[in-house]
């Protein structure tokens, strides 16, 4: 799309969705997007794939030459590991939010673009279990966290908080990847009905037999209810429960009362400003503009100002409760983040995370994408220096003064960081090849939905009943279009 | 109430699966060959060790009755039940069976002062602490119900049927779980530090 | 396969008990420490006896740096007049006025060990004895529990260094203590009140159908100290001289608030505040106004 | 009622106009086809309606009740797991604390109780919707497109004209037929 | 005789590795995998004695000599190896207590540096031979001139041994080498007390002023001084006042820390008695008028000047020691360690005098019946004399053993120069240290726990034992020998007469305590050798009193320059201990740095000379220069620059080479004047920034307990209220 244009639409989108779209459109415009990729798709792929075998690469070298090479040391037994898996962890509760709390409220706006959301909740928490499991010094016994029998009759320690996380990501992987999957059995449908070939055979498969009949509807809607409701406290645990590996320790700038909720708020935050990101990108790549629309990333945008705000109050509500608190380790740790070595990275997870946020209240910005792309990846790079804030600055100075030391994290540690992304961009590549990225049938619910709405609002339904035309005639279509 | 009789219900499930399986080998094995233990087992084939002597447990600790200790004599003194020093084997082998191929082997390293290298049949893990001293005073010397000379019998339940051997085979597995079963059943220390080291 | 669900009321017993009797502190013994630190020098002897006993790894210069250092046993030293930015240094506090303060830091043997309920797999615990307990083998490197300590006395292998440019080359291997494994790489470590002593005392008392006497077990840094700065006993032996210490200074176990009839008694613990209860009393440095 | 022959066609009617449709189902439901009921009419549809469920009357599912019960299983297997396993795990005493750590544990009977009710929910799915098994005959792509199919069960000779005449009335695109015996 | 010493060599072969074997890599193995069987080996004892006992370790006695201390110790010994070394509480030295550089022994007896077979020298570098080959060589050049023998500080029949080769080769002179030592001290005590180790109380004493001695680290028994040190802390409590330049361990644990200008201390000591006799009343008996002529003239705003301390300091100091009877007054280390050492040391006599303590806490020490077993002990006046006789050619043959000249004597000395004119130098040594790198005969030795000897300890309280060294285990390389094997072998060789009898230096050895302590019975000899020690005859001495030389004054041109401190350390020592990687990663004391020298530095002087804590700065003096990390802290005068000594070897092993610097090699060669020991503090050097800055290895990087009660300090008052002894 010209720039002229995408300027024009900038100007003239209003609705969330024309729901006018012809229905066929909806199908051929996504299954379109999953074939035939371009050069830019081959690029992001060779990129990601190449992040991801330097990711491999440093945990060969790890796994040969142990914990060292990452410069991990005795004051900082984690480093950006553990804050890395946080802020992957964070990532995840975007597709939650959008996809249950919203469809629990009715907000169809989210119709469009739960669906990658989900996904990257998906890919999101299967990169964030990456980082528990290579931090390990013996990454090879990682499965004795798995309460499992054995003959030797020893069992994980279920007082630690890490078998809390363990236990806590599996549930919300397993719940998460059946919620994006039973969501999609009726776009698997459709791309059963559309495709050929392999893809046929896989979709047939994975579409479970679904024929649509009024049966599978209902079981349907009440299923994925039923999931979402099952979500919502899921993910709210989950990160409380991240948080706890933190609260529940006794070092200064950690144990801190506030931990779950400001970590929730924060998770749900680095989710939304992601889900602009990838708006964008796919909103760019995939020419989804009639789909994901201006006012559905206005509203987006409005959401993620204000669950900024909410994690910036309690940001600031634990700074106050150390200030006046007046225990004396967590508050040198206060200063020492503002004061100390770290203080540039705190200073920025400050701009980035509290204040840049208000830029999202200028509607200039947000109908700017690239600004907008800018000002999302931004937030999120505050939300990853807020996790490494949480991290390493109380390890630097905790209790004992001996173990007051600067750490700076090795090559090893830069390069999981790095990889990660390349995981996490290879599978959402992957996908969105292979799954629609944009929901089909309920995009078709919405514009059904809104028509009918508008319908009843100008009284239609006197006119359908002295014969004036249907959507049927009017439209280009069977059903709907212009 | 729900909860209570779930609950209850799957204590009593787990309670008889759990009978069943302690006591399953039990049908297999005869009971308890050491009075006033508990004896575990577990279908554990065997492995054998090739050596550099064909030493016969057989001839030895069956047809001749020796006591175990007679030869494996550090084993109430020390954490290892140790090898027998050659001057030991010697201090019968000058008189008997000197004809055998095996004992002269045996005739020509001692005279040329070397000691045999012997494979290790039962070789815990370097972070094991076993102590033979404390095993055999529990089930041995402290054991009213069994003689001294019996002792055979209470080095058969780690290490199998000696008596019966030709070269030592390892015939129970000696793994963590073969220890911890024997230490449930007889209440052995349970504490990881004392076997872990 | 043991019995899964059949200590479950067994447990539960337990668990009352805990509630009502604060803890079921069924101990076989207390092990607890007495650290003198008028009579500590800060001569290291204690930490190289430790190096030698525990079959610790020196590291090199490089990791050091790194602070990647595996001593569980660190003499720490301050001084009293640290200032050292010049400007503030004027001719009649140009210099020290007294010697420095030297803390013999090993594991403190917490009795609420902030190390041990973070442990996933249950690596760390708490033993009959009363110590914090470390199972090298159980370990999988979380490195969770280093993070909690307060005290910042865990160690962690960071490196291998078994092998033939490591720690101990050809023939320093043959020095190492068979009574207490070499840790690999990626496993955590800590001092241990020398847990091969202890045992073998308790192994050798029990083969003479008798208890641990006092005097019996003598860690490696008590039994080199040339100024015998620290005493090492068992706190539930009411004869021994660490419990009567203890007395003497009126601190009890348990508690992180003492209430002592003499507050100028030299005992302490460092951080009791935290309420990690932990096994070592430090006697106050005594030194001249 | 006329019984002559064995109610053993089903009938299947595509549309492209929703309104149509509905219209179809509400003359039934008016009884213009004599012996159809609604209990009778099958939908197949692109979308999700939970108007035209509302014409089709109340028709209850089980989740709810998979759901409970996974979710009820999940915590309290749960919870005497772990006790079960931290009772039976003898270095569990720890410093004197309990051996049964109720807050640790609820944490995880809790997590527990999402996953179990998760798959249960899954399962109650897959069982009450029918899925994984051999889809019926009557299928059209249109319906994952954009037409609502409409089948009529259990239809015998002297009904099937009627409903195709009433099909034919709601401008039925297509109409299959099928002989069930 | 025969008999039993079969014995005890059957029981060393007999110990071969059995049972379980090294605990190696133990943890990384998955648990699964136990099954080890037939992958590991045993190999059964032939003839054991019936105590020894696979699984079980044992305890041997013997003595360590990692210093002349001479402290007892007992060896654990487990399937033939030696595992740990504690002390032995018997012994009269160290009470069972033992410093870490008796801990760390064994890593010299299993360090992989050690050589393994002899080496000579051929076409200029050193290749491996066999014993006849080298002996062959000794023999047939140590007749052809002027021998010498340098050694260590050494004793007992070691000391014997190498004298009978020495005059059996036509040589005399034997240069007894030592760096750390306290020449100076017992050379003023000879001359003024009239006893050369004299017991020093300081368990007794209420006060301890220290001029420079540190008794805790360095000064004649540090561990023997520790112990005494705790009693003296112990209720009532004593006060210890040290003055020095830079802060030694004892400085680190005094009460009062003084830091005065380098080669100040006889000047702060006239100070004190000028205090005492003048505001004190202290009288002064048997101090000669001249003396006290002396001390008025040092009042104490006149010393203030001199040593740069507070007037107060030094009233405070003789109020003390007027205060409290009886006090201790040492010196020794730095203070000891200019061209007016001797009077440092004469000085403290003298106030010992004045305040009463000789007869108190200096009593008359016991001299051996054998002074032929007594200590050589070692100083580094020999090694000047060692330098200067090799330049001046009086030396053909030199046997080195012991000791390393070439890295400690200082560039000035010319040491390397006069070495190679020696013609022909043999170095008995475990380790290829610099002075063997650069001999032509290089014999290797066992280590001290392989095997036997007989040792003079340093300092004894009450009887004089003779320390016994046995082996703990068989030599870990096996073609290395023992000292006295060797130098036995070579004494016969060359003829030395009533050796014949003796196959080894074990025979010899054995004979000559039988008929020392009069006995040939087994039992008894197995007695001793269980002890680790047995005592020998040894006559009473008598103290006298006569004022030594006092000279205070000092020729110190204040250009501008610092005075470089030559610190020893425990730990490094002399530099012996490099290469051992425990005492390498054990902490200095004080600036807790490991693996490497530093300079420590005033803050002040710092300042001015743009250094900050971990700048690497360039020391540099008449002979030569020196580039190391700046450790900046307020333990050191401001005129002073300390570096350690022990590190800087150019040779020695992996873990020594390249490390650190050594101090030793840029000191100007100056000498106390009355004992000519090199002045370790008398050396002006130039410093200055050399741009670069690295973090240094160190145990911490603080210096403050940031508010946490960590090492809480409580009054000496409020202690003597609790504890009593007010």
């Amino acid at each position: 799309m010209s720039e002229a244009a995408l300027k024009h639409l900038s100007e003239t989108q209003t609705k969330d969705i024309d729901e006018n779209i012809a229905w066929a459109k909806i199908n051929r415009d996504v299954l379109r997007s999953m074939e035939n990729p371009r050069r830019g798709y081959w690029i992001a792929m060779a990129i990601s794939v190449a992040l991801f075998s330097v990711m491999i690469y440093a945990e060969v070298y790890q796994y040969i030459y142990g914990m060292g090479p990452a410069l991990l040391n005795t004051s900082h037994m984690w480093d950006l590991y553990i804050s890395t898996f946080v802020f992957w962890i964070g990532m995840s509760h975007s597709g939650t939010l959008l996809s249950a709390i919203l469809h629990l409220v009715h907000a169809d706006w989210r119709k469009p673009i739960y669906r990658f959301a989900e996904a990257m909740t998906t890919f999101s928490l299967m990169t964030a279990g990456i980082f528990p499991v290579i931090h390990l010094g013996r990454v090879w016994n990682f499965y004795w966290v798995m309460p499992y029998m054995t003959d030797r009759g020893i069992w994980p320690n279920f007082r630690s908080p890490l078998i809390w996380d363990a236990f806590a990501i599996t549930t919300y992987l397993t719940s998460s990847v059946l919620f994006l999957y039973i969501g999609m059995i009726p776009d698997l449908a459709i791309c059963r009905d559309n495709t050929t070939g392999w893809r046929k055979k896989l979709y047939t498969w994975l579409s479970l037999g679904w024929h649509g009949d009024d049966r599978q509807w209902r079981n349907f809607r009440i299923t994925y209810l039923m999931i979402a409701c099952f979500l919502i406290p899921l993910a709210v645990s989950v990160h409380s429960i991240v948080s706890m590996d933190f609260a529940m320790a006794i070092m200064p700038g950690w144990h801190v009362t506030t931990f779950p909720p400001y970590f929730v708020a924060g998770a749900l935050y680095s989710g939304c400003a992601a889900i602009i990101t990838l708006f964008i990108l796919l909103r760019y790549f995939f020419k989804f503009e009639e789909y994901m629309t201006f006012p559905i990333l206005d509203k987006v945008c409005k959401l993620t100002f204000v669950i900024a705000m909410v994690w910036s109050y309690l940001n600031l509500v634990e700074f106050a409760s150390v200030w006046y608190g007046h225990d004396i380790p967590s508050k040198e740790v206060l200063l020492a983040k503002a004061y100390g070595p770290y203080a540039p990275f705190f200073w920025g997870m400050i701009a980035f995370g509290m204040f840049l946020p208000f830029a999202l209240l200028s509607k200039w910005v947000r109908r700017n994408m690239k600004l907008l792309f800018v000002v999302s990846v931004l937030l999120n790079v505050g939300m990853w220096l807020e996790r490494w804030m949480i991290v390493t600055p109380t390890l630097s100075m905790s209790y004992h003064p001996w173990g007051w030391n600067i750490m700076w994290p090795g090559w090893v540690e830069w390069a999981m960081v790095g990889g990660s992304f390349g995981w996490f961009g290879m599978l959402f590549l992957i996908f969105v090849k292979v799954f629609p990225c944009v929901s089909m049938y309920e995009v078709k619910e919405m514009v059904f939905h809104r028509k009918r709405t508008i319908y009843e609002d100008v009284d239609e339904m006197m006119v359908l009943h002295k014969g004036a035309p249907t959507a049927v005639e009017a439209g280009s279509t069977k059903n709907g279009g212009s | 109430m729900v909860v209570v009789l779930v609950g209850a219900i799957i204590v009593i499930a787990a309670q008889i699966l759990d009978q069943k399986l302690h006591y399953t080998s039990t049908d297999v094995v005869p009971g308890p060959i050491v009075p006033g233990t508990q004896y575990p087992d577990e279908a554990f084939t065997g492995i054998d060790v090739p050596q550099p002597i064909d030493f016969s447990h057989k001839i030895h600790a069956g047809d001749n009755e020796i006591n175990c200790m007679f030869c494996h004599t550090y084993a109430r003194r020390s954490k290892v039940s140790g090898i027998p020093p050659l001057s030991k084997c010697m201090g019968c082998h000058t008189v008997i069976a000197t004809e055998k191929p095996e004992i002269q082997k045996l005739t020509a390293m001692w005279e040329k002062g070397e000691s045999p290298q012997w494979n290790k049949v039962h070789d815990l893990p370097d972070f094991v602490h076993f102590t033979h001293q404390r095993h055999l005073k529990r089930f041995l010397f402290d054991n009213q119900e069994l003689d001294v000379s019996d002792a055979k019998r209470v080095c058969s339940m780690c290490h199998g049927d000696i008596a019966e051997m030709t070269v030592a085979k390892k015939s129970r597995p000696l793994t963590m779980g073969f220890c911890i079963r024997c230490h449930e059943a007889n209440e052995g220390p349970s504490d990881c530090t004392k076997c872990h080291k | 396969m043991s019995s899964l669900f059949g200590n479950i009321l067994k447990g539960w017993t337990d668990y009352t008990k805990g509630i009502e009797e604060g803890g079921h502190h069924e101990y076989e013994h207390m092990w607890g420490m007495v650290i003198d630190l008028d009579k500590c020098t800060g001569c290291n002897a204690c930490s190289v006896a430790c190096y030698a006993e525990n079959n610790i790894a020196t590291v090199g210069e490089e990791k050091y740096v790194a602070r990647q250092s595996m001593q569980w046993l660190r003499v720490e030293r301050y001084f009293d007049e640290p200032d050292i930015d010049p400007g503030a240094i004027d001719d009649e506090n140009a210099m020290q006025e007294r010697g420095a303060s030297f803390l013999p830091m090993m594991c403190q043997q917490c009795n609420a060990a902030t190390c041990e309920p973070v442990c996933p797999v249950a690596a760390t615990y708490h033993t009959p004895d009363g110590l914090n307990a470390q199972i090298y083998n159980r370990c999988i490197g979380s490195r969770y529990c280093a993070n909690n300590c307060p005290y910042r006395l865990r160690v962690f292998n960071f490196y291998s260094y078994t092998d033939e440019n490591g720690a101990w080359p050809e023939p320093m291997k043959q020095q190492l203590n068979p009574d207490i494994s070499v840790r690999e790489k990626g496993v955590m470590e800590k001092c241990t009140f020398c847990i091969q002593r202890i045992n073998a005392a308790k192994d050798k008392a029990k083969m003479e159908n008798r208890q641990v006497t006092e005097g019996e077990v003598k860690t490696a840094c008590q039994q080199t100290c040339p100024t015998q700065a620290i005493m090492f006993g068992d706190l539930l032996n009411p004869e021994s001289k660490v419990t009567q210490a203890w007395v003497r200074q009126q601190i009890k176990l348990g508690k992180y608030k003492q209430d002592r009839e003499n507050p100028t008694l030299r005992g302490y613990r460092i951080f009791e505040e935290l309420n990690t209860d932990p096994s070592v009393l430090y006697l106050e440095r005594v030194r001249e106004e | 009622m006329a019984n002559h022959t064995a109610p053993t066609h089903r009938i299947f009617g595509l549309f492209a106009d929703f309104e149509q449709a509905f219209e179809v189902i509400a003359g039934i439901r008016r009884y213009e086809v004599p012996g159809i009921t609604v209990d009778d009419v099958r939908i197949k549809s692109p979308i999700e309606h939970p108007e035209i469920e509302d014409v089709l009357g109340e028709r209850p599912t089980n989740i709810p009740k998979f759901a409970f019960v996974g979710g009820l299983f999940g915590l309290i297997f749960g919870f005497f797991f772990l006790a079960g396993a931290q009772a039976n795990f003898t270095v569990q005493p720890q410093g004197g604390k309990p051996v049964i750590t109720i807050p640790s544990n609820l944490v995880l009977a809790y997590e527990m109780l999402i996953l179990f009710g998760v798959l249960a929910t899954l399962i109650g799915f897959i069982i009450g919707a029918r899925l994984m098994r051999k889809r019926g005959p009557f299928y059209d792509h249109a319906v994952s497109l954009d037409q609502i199919g409409i089948v009529v069960e259990r239809v015998d000779d002297t009904q099937r004209q009627q409903v195709r005449d009433l099909f034919a009335k709601h401008r039925v695109i297509d109409i299959f037929e099928e002989n069930a015996q | 005789m025969n008999q039993s010493k079969l014995d005890r060599r059957q029981f060393l072969k007999g110990l071969g590795l059995g049972g379980a074997g090294v605990a190696l890599a133990g943890c990384d193995l998955p648990s699964y995998v136990t099954l080890e069987q037939g992958e590991e080996n045993v190999i059964s004892y032939l003839a054991p004695n019936e105590y020894v006992i696979p699984g079980v370790g044992v305890w041997y006695a013997s003595t360590c000599v990692g210093c002349s201390a001479g402290c007892g110790i007992h060896g654990r010994v487990r399937e033939g190896r030696v595992l740990k070394l504690e002390g032995n509480p018997d012994s009269g030295v160290n009470m069972g207590r033992l410093c870490q550089m008796g801990q760390a022994a064994l890593q010299h007896h299993f360090n992989p540096d050690r050589i393994a077979n002899p080496m000579v020298r051929k076409n200029g570098a050193l290749v491996e031979a066999s014993w006849d080959e080298a002996i062959a060589l000794i023999n047939e050049k140590s007749k052809s001139g002027k021998a010498a023998w340098v050694t260590g500080t050494i004793s007992g029949h070691q000391r014997v041994m190498a004298q009978t080769h020495l005059g059996a080769i036509g040589g005399s002179r034997h240069y007894a080498v030592e760096q750390i030592n306290a020449n100076v001290w017992k050379t003023a005590c000879k001359d003024i007390i009239n006893d050369p180790n004299p017991e020093i109380h300081l368990e007794k004493a209420k006060v301890i002023f220290s001029l420079g001695a540190d008794f805790l680290g360095t000064f004649i028994s540090p561990v023997h001084f520790a112990a005494s040190y705790a009693e003296f802390r112990t209720p009532p409590r004593g006060t210890l006042i040290q003055a020095e330049p830079a802060m030694s361990l004892t400085g680190g644990n005094a009460d009062h820390w003084v830091g005065i200008k380098p080669g100040s201390e006889t000047a702060l000591a006239l100070g004190v008695a000028n205090a005492l006799m003048n505001n004190h009343g202290v009288a002064g008996n048997g101090i000669s008028n001249a003396t006290k002529t002396l001390i008025n003239k040092h009042d104490p705003e006149t010393v203030a000047g001199i040593c740069a301390v507070p007037v107060g300091r030094i009233e405070k100091i003789a109020a003390s020691l007027a205060a409290n009877s009886p006090s201790l007054v040492l010196a020794g280390g730095s203070a000891t360690g200019n061209a007016n050492g001797y009077s440092a040391a004469a000085a403290a006599l003298m106030l010992n005098q004045m305040l009463g303590n000789i007869g108190t806490t200096i009593t008359a020490g016991r001299e051996l019946a054998y002074p032929q077993l007594d200590l050589v002990e070692g100083n580094s006046a020999n090694l000047k004399d060692l330098a200067i006789d090799a330049n001046e050619g009086k030396i053909d043959v030199l046997f080195v053993s012991g000791a390393n000249p070439l890295f400690l004597a200082p560039k000035s000395l010319k040491m390397l120069e006069g070495w190679n004119k020696v013609g022909f130098k043999v170095v008995l040594s475990s380790m290829l240290d610099e002075t063997a790198e650069a001999a032509d005969v290089v014999l290797p030795l066992a280590s001290s726990l392989e095997d036997w000897g007989s040792h003079i300890p340093s300092y004894a309280k009450g009887t004089r034992n003779l320390a016994l060294q046995q082996p703990l285990m068989e030599p870990v390389f096996p073609n290395t020998r023992g000292f006295g094997d060797v130098v036995l072998a070579l004494a016969k060789d060359a003829g030395a007469p009533g050796l014949d009898d003796y196959d080894d230096y074990y025979g010899y050895l054995r004979s000559a305590i039988s008929a020392l302590k009069k006995t040939d019975s087994e039992k008894e000899w197995n007695g001793f050798l269980m002890a680790g020690q047995t005592q020998i005859p040894s006559l009473g001495r008598k103290l006298s009193y006569s004022d030594g030389k006092i000279t205070p004054t000092m020729n110190d041109s204040d250009d501008g320059n610092l005075t470089l401190i030559a610190s020893a350390r425990m730990g490094m020592w002399d530099g012996r201990g490099a290469n051992l990687p425990w005492l390498q990663e054990s902490p200095d004391q004080i600036s807790k740095v490991v693996w490497d020298s530093w300079a420590e530095l005033h803050p002040k002087t710092a300042k001015s000379l743009g250094i900050k804590d971990g700048d690497y700065i360039n020391i540099k003096s008449a002979s030569g220069e020196v580039t190391t990390r700046a450790f900046i802290y307020k333990g050191i005068h401001p005129g002073a620059i300390a570096v350690p000594i022990g590190r800087g070897h150019s040779a020695l092993g992996r873990y020594a080479k390249d490390n650190g610097v050594n101090p030793l090699s840029i000191l100007n060669g100056a000498s106390d004047s009355k004992t000519g020991e090199i002045a370790t503090t008398a050396t002006k050097v130039s410093v200055k920034s050399a741009g670069k800055n690295k973090q240094m290895a160190k145990l911490m990087e603080i210096d403050r307990q940031h508010g946490r009660k960590l090492v809480a300090t409580i009054s000496a008052d409020k202690q003597r209220r609790t504890e009593g002894g007010a």
